[in-house]
């Protein structure tokens, strides 16, 4: 007898002719000023369509400290400070820049101890600063312990500079001429030692991280940036280099002492996902770390005794003319505009070309038809750091 | 599938097999990933400083509360025009006509009168260049960083107030 | 560099009228001077001829030297081989509603940085896909980094500049005032 | 009721609870979001004092850290999220930025010089970034500050 189960085939799904006018609309959503994944006061306004992002549009400006005006108003030293608040996570790069700035329009001689003791602390800024990287990115994507073990190396970095500089995050130590004091040969010993351990830390991040399949299914694939869009967006760094162009002003256009140096230059090769991706812009910060300890010690075995900063007029006036310099900052190529009017005491404008502002704006790019996870990720993978951002 | 031609999210939908090699992948990785972390229990020293106990010892250098000592200061207002901020505030007077000249530590006359030397440590941004500039060395940065205050004026240092001249012989050697 | 790339420039785009402006001191760096009014045009060429490329554009900056207002793209060619950068200049003379071709179908980059320029400087730019403000807030009045901007004592209700945290009465001994107003004085007596 | 032994002991239990249990809010704006960071990291551990747990929504947090430069557009924000944080809440200002308006406040025409125009400050940290150290000290006087608060006797007793 038939079975109570048996109804034969089931009719298909009937839509109710009421639902056939039903419209859906997108939601949006604030990423808002207040929001753990977006690295400090970034606003991103993401319409949804049902989880879906089908447009996002960054808002800025809620970290605009005006650090330009300031520029206008300062003199030549006072102005360090406010560049070292642009990027506070990597503040001895910003320093760098705004320094090699003035002293191309002064045209002072910087002794060549400072010259090797500046892209020793760059690099040492490098480690500290993709360390920061790493351990928000995995953050974000909730793992929690890598971000104490990176947070846990950083403390060492921060501590080897505030014995040099006397501050552990915003230096003031670069100086118009050279460095504001020296190093011990105690202190580059440590260096040395946190060199060595430095190695199997990055090491190790490979196997916590970089290859755990839950990290590798969630950034694979996800936020692919060609390299044609990096060149239409203007994006430098982690993210060019991720997308598999190799381009490192430390290589192509060379400053301060980096031709003597050999170390290479890692990009994404695609090992997991495409090129481009996510996880091919965090492997190469992840290999950056171990290129910086290479230049390290290649640096360090180049000191040799000297002064630290040159001879330079007490009050600083610079030729009337612009320069424009570029330096490979851990989060991109960082470019500083400076105009300076004929024995006037402060720059008459420095324009700061940011590399984050750039790869903000590539977000609505990159935005539509990913899940709004997949959007988290890729707004992590480009590591802004809003300082830089909203100057 | 949504009539707002937003892109469909591509997902590329495997085999059995991909099924389980992603299976055994993801718990191997995770398995050696918190191997890594257990081996902390007790491969490595506990990193974290009980603060209120144990306190770091800050390097030399380190730049924290500014400490004016005024028996040395000359007024020369140096570090008013290199203050980024400008939150140090000097006044000086003349010095009556027969009054004798006083000596700074490291012989320089003092031919001014301090009258008022206030710094703002709410705005201070502690970047040391006014204690580069200081002729005297008398403007120095200590090692004091435990001083938050419940209203905002407790910040703005009288360095001629008798409580602060006080600490003078906690900090100059 | 700047010499050729002149005689380049005057003979694809001739009412461009590129001028080479030399570096007026030997360690600043030397500049190209440009129509305003072909600078759409340009751009369209600079990135897409064979002889000298700039595929990237770095940024726009503005620059207010009171009489008149300038707008410097610093392009640069990412290549392996040939790197090059370039500073280009436009001039724009009326401060009231100074404004540029948007240069943002060439280069997207430049869509964030024309926003900037705008919110910095007042210089709008025509058709720019989403001409707002980008740093300060969208009803902020003036354009703070000219020259002769005021800013404004309070922004909806919040004080920018509240008395009593300026610390008046410090302030009337602080050193500076005293040497401005010295100044005045020497200024009016001579 | 009067301001007798009972009150007081009830209000002194309450405090002794909420002092040790302070969630902040992750509400980082600039640099000094980073030390905040540090502070909450392994080295200098805020977990010890009951408030390590970093609560994104102002629901469930008790204490907002301003750490780091209001600008005005900021400002609007931070008076919200004041205003969703659930009673009793503490505000600590962290760095000379929020404190005063710091470096910017000169002629930092977008910056607000000092949160509390738009939010009561229990304890300001000055320091620019303050060291973790002296985050966790200005943490310490906030809860020497909610130890002796008299939340129940204030309600119920009249004459306060």
């Amino acid at each position: 007898m038939q079975s109570r189960w048996d109804i034969g085939e089931p009719e298909p799904r009937t839509i109710n002719k009421a639902t056939e006018q039903l419209k859906s609309e997108l939601l949006t959503l604030n990423m808002g000023p207040q929001h753990p994944a977006t690295h400090g006061v970034l606003r991103i306004e993401i319409w949804t369509d049902s989880e879906v992002v089908a447009h996002a549009i960054p808002h800025l400006g809620y970290l605009h400290r005006c650090m330009e005006k300031h520029s206008e108003n300062m003199d030549y030293r006072a102005v360090i400070p406010f560049v070292d608040r642009l990027d506070y996570l990597a503040a001895m790069n910003m320093e760098w820049n705004y320094v090699m700035a003035v002293e191309k329009m002064l045209g002072t001689e910087v002794p060549r101890r400072a010259e090797l003791l500046r892209i020793m602390v760059a690099e040492l800024q490098r480690i500290g600063s993709h360390l920061m990287a790493f351990g928000t990115y995995a953050l974000d994507l909730g793992a929690f312990t890598p971000f104490l073990y990176a947070f846990d190396y950083r403390e060492k970095i921060l501590r080897l500079f505030e014995e040099v500089s006397g501050a552990r995050l915003l230096y003031n130590y670069y100086w118009i001429g050279g460095l504001w004091n020296d190093w011990t040969d105690d202190q580059l010993d440590r260096v040395a030692h946190f060199c060595d351990e430095m190695e199997e830390e990055a090491k190790k991040y490979h196997e916590l991280v970089s290859m755990n399949k839950i990290f590798v299914e969630r950034t694979a694939n996800v936020g692919v940036m060609s390299v044609q869009d990096c060149f239409d967006f203007g994006a430098t760094g982690p993210v060019l280099r991720g997308a598999g162009f190799k381009w490192d002003l430390r290589k192509n256009k060379t400053y301060g002492l980096y031709n003597e140096f050999d170390f290479d230059i890692p990009i994404g090769t695609g090992e997991q996902g495409v090129p481009g991706d996510c996880w091919n812009r965090y492997i190469v910060r992840m290999k950056e770390v171990v290129e910086s300890i290479k230049i390290i010690r290649q640096c360090l075995e180049k000191l040799e005794p000297g002064s630290v900063m040159a001879k330079v007029p007490k009050i600083i006036k610079l030729p009337k003319g612009e320069v424009y310099v570029r330096t490979e900052c851990p989060r991109g190529e960082l470019g500083m505009h400076l105009v300076a009017q004929e024995g006037e005491k402060s720059p008459y404008r420095l324009k700061v070309k940011s590399p984050c502002f750039t790869h903000v704006s590539m977000l609505p790019r990159v935005a539509p038809g990913q899940m709004i996870a997949d959007f988290v990720a890729s707004v992590g993978s480009i590591d802004i750091v809003l300082g830089e951002v909203d100057r | 599938m949504n009539n707002f031609n937003t892109p469909a999210p591509h997902y590329e939908t495997g085999s059995v097999k991909d099924y389980f090699s992603g299976l055994y992948k993801g718990i191997t990785t995770t398995a050696k990933g918190m191997w890594i972390t257990f081996k902390y229990v007790w491969a490595v020293k506990p990193v974290s400083i009980e603060y209120p106990e144990v306190r770091e010892v800050l390097p030399e250098r380190s730049r924290m509360r500014l400490f004016n000592d005024v028996l040395n200061c000359i007024s020369c207002t140096q570090c008013a025009m290199a203050c980024p901020v400008d939150c140090i505030y000097i006044a000086s007077e003349k010095l009556p006509e027969g009054a004798e000249i006083k000596k700074t530590s490291n012989g320089q006359p003092i031919r001014l009168k301090l009258t008022q030397f206030v710094i703002d440590e709410a705005l201070c941004c502690y970047c040391g260049l006014c204690t580069t500039v200081c002729p005297t060395e008398c403007l120095t940065h200590t090692h004091d960083y435990e001083f938050s205050q419940y209203t905002i004026d407790g910040m703005k240092y009288d360095y001629l107030a008798p409580d602060v001249i006080a600490w003078r012989d906690r900090i100059v050697k | 560099m700047h010499k050729e790339l002149v005689d380049l420039i005057n003979s694809n785009i001739p009412e461009a009228k590129a001028v080479f402006n030399e570096a007026t001191d030997p360690k600043a760096d030397a500049s190209i001077t440009v129509e305003a009014s072909s600078i759409l045009k340009l751009a369209s060429w600079l990135r897409t001829n064979d002889h000298m490329p700039f595929n990237v554009l770095q940024c726009i900056s503005g620059v207010d030297y009171l009489e008149y207002m300038e707008v410097c793209y610093i392009l640069a060619h990412f290549d392996l081989n040939t790197p090059r950068e370039l500073i280009l200049k436009v001039k724009l003379t009326d401060r009231v509603n100074p404004n540029l071709d948007s240069i943002v179908e060439v280069y997207p980059a430049a869509d964030f940085q024309e926003r900037e320029c705008y919110d910095m400087f007042g210089v709008s730019f025509n058709n720019h896909p989403d001409h707002r403000r980008i740093l300060c807030p969208d009803d902020w009045k003036g354009f703070p980094l000219r020259k002769d901007y005021v800013p404004a004592k309070d922004y909806n209700g919040m004080l920018v500049y509240p008395d009593n945290k300026m610390n008046f009465e410090d302030r009337e001994f602080i050193v500076r005032q005293n040497m401005i107003k010295k100044a005045q004085e020497k200024a009016s007596e001579s | 009721m009067q301001d007798g032994v009972v009150l007081t002991t009830v209000d002194e239990f309450l405090n002794w609870g909420r002092k040790n249990s302070l969630w902040p809010m992750t509400f980082g704006l600039a640099c000094c979001a980073i030390e905040m960071m540090a502070t909450g990291a392994a080295k200098y551990d805020l977990e010890r004092f009951g408030c390590g747990a970093f609560m994104a929504t102002p629901r469930r947090a008790d204490m907002m850290i301003v750490a780091g430069t209001v600008t005005l557009k900021m400002a609007t924000r931070v008076k919200v999220l004041y205003e969703q944080m659930a009673e009793p809440k503490y505000v600590i200002s962290m760095g000379s930025c929020s404190n005063k308006g710091g470096p910017y406040w000169q002629w930092g025409y977008h910056v607000l010089n000092g949160v509390d125009e738009v939010v009561p400050v229990d304890v300001y940290v000055p320091g620019c970034p303050p060291r973790p150290e002296s985050l966790i000290e200005g943490v310490m006087t906030l809860q020497k500050k909610i130890a002796n608060e008299r939340l129940l006797r204030n309600k119920w007793v009249k004459h306060a």
